[in-house]
């Protein structure tokens, strides 16, 4: 099918209510329904697909990606959201800064995979303009995977860790 | 020269540094707040860091978030663009303590300028001629409000001292208005900037706003570039700009010019920055203000005196020479800006939402300066300028056939946008024949609907 | 189907109150649901619709409307394709030219609406470069509608008439 | 000045056209097949005229029918912009016939430069140096060939005398290609043009592509406009063009200029044209051809010179005189324009279909000229050129950049485009040094596939 705007129409099935969108091409088939009618089982509609679209829609038609740093690359716009399950949640960074997992180079990190931690331990410390920022943990639970490495840069709204809750 | 540029600003100024960077070797880091993930800054740009949530105060007015975004990410040098942090002192500071390039003028041009009554008084020592207004530091109570309108003689301007963009100004016509609005005048101005200096001038009637553009090196050589008229305002707020003044002459320009050079010499200016001047019917001209920054409508300048100025600040703040000579500089045709606006063509309400359509217009003389793509979702956060549509001809004439025929060429769907005003304008016989001030555009005011009816939905004009 | 300007379909379900929308293409296949409205026998697709959202797209934002000439309102372009049942026929014009009703200004009509016409008769005359074409029933039926007025200029493939066979 | 002008073509160069119009205060009618009924040019004329079916013969070559619509419709000029019955004397002297203006040449001036070996006897006569080759009125027979050959020496170049276009063309190195190549030639020109008529033209192995600018207006006044380096192509076809020739040198553009103005002059020409030369290393120039209509590539000469060439050539049309004299013509920076072809990278098949996704770049120097639009469906029927990128700037350093940044920005999703190979030619160190001649595109030749592929679904890759 022509996907011409996905992203508009995920938007616009956002503004419309649809709750339904079925597409099927080589020139054939599309349904929409909208809401307040019986089918409503529906999923919720893939929102990270939008931003992947928007993003493939200016993609750079020469080979521009070679210019693209790892800030690019490693941050909020660029990579996938990790994809987590209904019982952990993503740790994000609260502020731009530099990634740190120990409180000095010769210390041991603070947390590692797989460590249970527990409600308002520190995790990890973002450095910002010279601040040592330490990332507690909001709540219990246990480290499944550390997302960032050591030394590296981090946006705002950037997931560190994924902890699973309880 | 510089290797990485942080651009501290979004939408069209934003594109535009990207673009002036690329021409220079330079690479970009553009910042963005959440709501501009999908942003055409933040996809042209070399690499684009988040810094904070929607709100400008938390993202594009953070200034810890923006110089740790600096020194994280490795930046030589930053540029301010227009509006946000551009004209704030400690900014420049900031960027100056953390070692990285700031493109404007020093941090203490900036807070003197942005102090209305002391840039008043530097200029009337300069003598460059201001207009009669409060004298010294201003007022921030009504009784010397009212002794200083006495003594100038009514109607008078009140103006907040660290203001701009309109905000803090009233045009007064009789003590009995002064008594009512100064009040309000200065709780606005505590609001906006956190002071109640306020300062009174004579109010012209009639009187064009008319504007130097400035280029000044590090090594004291400052040249003009001609001037632009900013008349055609709403409220303050320019909304469609030529260059040049249709009713300059040569030997008036020389002369203006000549007291904006001197503007920025007598304080050691330097990079871009305006001047801005009410050119009164009887061709006397005043100084009101000077913005240490580029400005929006600085296309129309680049168009007829074939510079870059864009390239020319960052060249400057790199400690390279002015380019080019006074001499030099020659007015080519006429230009004209129309700012585009995502806003409703009858309330002036902002209008934003999806552009479910989009083509800019194109051809000889015609400059589009966009963030808009098909697709892309205005956000509420922020300015509602979303193009800028630059015709250049070789005569005034042509240029506003050229304008009128591009606006018609001009298709953004979803949203609403003045495109209809401008073309009144530009279909206005006083506008055609030059004769305009800054009240030209009263005349298309309509009188606000009773309640600010709610926003539009977005789609529902597609149909 | 021509996805193209979904969004803009969206928008028309909005603005018809449709709650569901089908479409399967090469031209056949499209289900309309209106809210409220018990599923019916849909009527037949509004094909010209596409057409319409094409021209609509482009439409000048200020009233430049009034420039375009009654050409353009009635050529091919402008107007609506009349609508015609299955058993009835257009005749379009095979040429640029202007439409004539007789074979000069005091004669009589070739045909009026409900006159019955045989295959080969004369319906009427485009004038093309001072040459007189005559336009001939490719089939016998009747005239149910004459779509031009006399001494129209008439488009590559304008409609002329409505031509009821059999 | 004319009332109502009809556009006789599509694409970029109708939008041109009605552009020009609109600021000239003249009407257009647009004339479209049954396969263009959505084109842009279509939407943006006054009026719209559908001439007939998709196939060109029919339509945008059916003379009958346009002249049909010029006088059901009432224009009274003619545009006919490039390709399509741009050089054709027949529609030019049938517009006259009918009473309404070609916006061109005379017809006679047209069959003239049309008829390749007469217009080479004539330029002779005038003294404007020509390359060796076939005396009299060309050569239709295999064994008048080789004698020519046999003269001019090896490698002589094939070429029809009712040529254009790259159709009928061969360069062949010696006795055994002649015979082998020569009929096919000829059967090709036979196939485009209907005439078996050929010419042999010596050689140049190494020559670069300089054409120059002329406009004339009725008075005989005669002036040119400065020169567009045209060597990039490929297989006879431009692909990139520059103004000024980056080897050109200040005398040289003087007797070039000259001898084009020369050209023009002895056949008593008015109106816009072209006259094309190659120019050999050691700095000898050599007439080719004159063509006499607008180009595709006027575009970069209107950016250098600050003129308006299709404004220029109706005013001439019109009866004016020209508005400018030859001392006032100047060369400022450089520009370079990238035609966009929808084509496939690596065959250079045409890649028609639905454009899913479009945007154009812009800002400060950069100019475009297209027919695209959002949901456009780019048809077979006709040339794949759908758009046309021109970067103007200072320097020709920094239009390399400008183009290359605003390729970058280019969207054009749904088909494929020759936008990735004007970003090797930019990059490519020989253009960038100015080191470069018509054969330089070889060097980015891919071998042809063994089977031409299926043209692509052209929405496959949008999902």
């Amino acid at each position: 099918m022509e996907v011409r705007e996905l992203k508009t129409l995920l938007a616009l099935m956002q503004d419309f209510g649809l709750v339904e969108l079925e597409i099927e091409d080589k020139k054939g088939k599309v349904r929409l329904v909208r809401a307040g009618v019986a089918p409503s089982a529906a999923p919720a509609p893939p929102v990270a697909a939008s931003k992947d679209i928007a993003a493939r829609t200016f993609a750079p038609q020469a080979s521009r990606g070679a210019q693209k740093s790892a800030a690019a690359a490693n941050g909020a716009r660029g990579a996938e959201p990790p994809v987590i399950a209904e019982n952990q949640k993503l740790v994000a960074s609260p502020m731009v800064g530099t990634f740190y997992r120990a409180s000095s180079p010769d210390s041991n990190p603070f947390v590692e995979e797989g460590d249970s931690v527990r409600k308002g331990q520190t995790l990890c410390i973002i450095e910002a303009m010279k601040m040592m920022n330490e990332i507690d943990a909001d709540a219990g639970g246990r480290i499944v995977r550390i997302l960032c490495e050591n030394g590296q840069p981090i946006e705002y709204g950037q997931p560190l860790m994924i902890l699973e809750v309880g | 020269m510089f290797k990485k540029l942080l651009v501290a600003n979004r939408g069209t100024i934003a594109i535009r540094i990207i673009r002036a960077c690329r021409e220079l070797g330079i690479g970009t880091i553009a910042i963005y707040s959440t709501a501009d993930k999908d942003a055409l800054h933040v996809r042209i740009a070399d690499e684009a860091v988040c810094i904070g949530p929607a709100a400008a105060e938390d993202s594009y007015l953070n200034i810890p978030s923006i110089i740790s975004t600096v020194l994280t990410y490795g930046a030589d040098a930053v540029h301010p663009g227009y509006g946000f942090l551009s004209e704030n002192g400690d900014f420049a500071e900031a960027c100056r303590r953390s070692g990285v390039n700031f493109v404007g003028p020093r941090a203490r041009h900036i807070r003197l300028m942005g102090d209305k009554p002391r840039a008043r008084r530097i200029m009337k020592r300069a003598g460059v001629p201001i207009l009669p207004g409060s004298e010294g530091t201003g007022v921030s109570e009504l009784k010397d409000a009212q002794a200083d309108a006495k003594r100038l003689g009514y109607p008078v301007l009140i103006k907040a001292a660290a203001g701009g963009g309109g905000k803090g100004m009233r045009v007064v016509r009789d003590a009995h208005e002064l008594a009512r609005l100064f009040p309000l005048a200065r709780a606005e101005s505590e609001a906006a900037f956190g002071s109640r200096t306020m300062y009174l001038e004579k109010y012209l009637e009639r009187a064009r706003h008319v504007e130097f553009q400035i280029l000044a090196d590090n090594n004291r050589n400052v040249i003009h570039l001609g001037e632009r008229d900013c008349s055609i305002q709403r409220r303050h707020q320019k909304v469609l700009e030529e260059a040049p003044c249709p009713v300059m002459t040569k030997r008036l320009r020389e002369k203006m010019g000549k007291a904006a050079v001197r503007a920025a010499e007598v304080v050691g200016y330097s990079n871009v920055g305006t001047v801005e001047f009410l050119l009164a019917d009887d061709g006397q001209f005043y100084f009101i203000e000077m913005n240490t920054r580029i400005q929006v409508e600085h296309g129309v300048t680049e168009m007829v005196t074939s510079t870059d100025l864009v390239r020319e600040s960052i060249r400057i703040a790199a400690g390279e020479p002015l380019g080019m000579k006074q001499r030099q500089i020659g007015i080519e045709g006429a230009a004209i800006e129309c700012r585009i606006y995502a806003e409703d063509a009858r309330t002036h309400l902002p209008s934003p939402g999806v552009v479910t359509n989009h083509h800019a217009p194109g051809g000889l003389g015609v400059r589009v300066e966009t963030a808009l793509y098909d697709g892309y979702r205005v956000p509420v956060h922020y300015d509602p300028l979303i193009a800028k549509l630059i015709a250049h001809a070789d005569t005034r004439a042509l240029a506003i056939v050229r304008s009128k025929a591009a606006l018609r060429e001009y298709v953004i769907d979803g949203i609403s946008t003045n495109i209809p005003l401008h073309l009144k304008i530009l279909d206005d016989a006083d506008f055609q024949g030059g004769e305009f001030a800054t009240d030209f555009l009263k005349r298309y005011e309509t009188a606000p609907p009773a309640a600010p009816p709610a926003i539009e939905h977005p789609t529902a004009k597609a149909s």
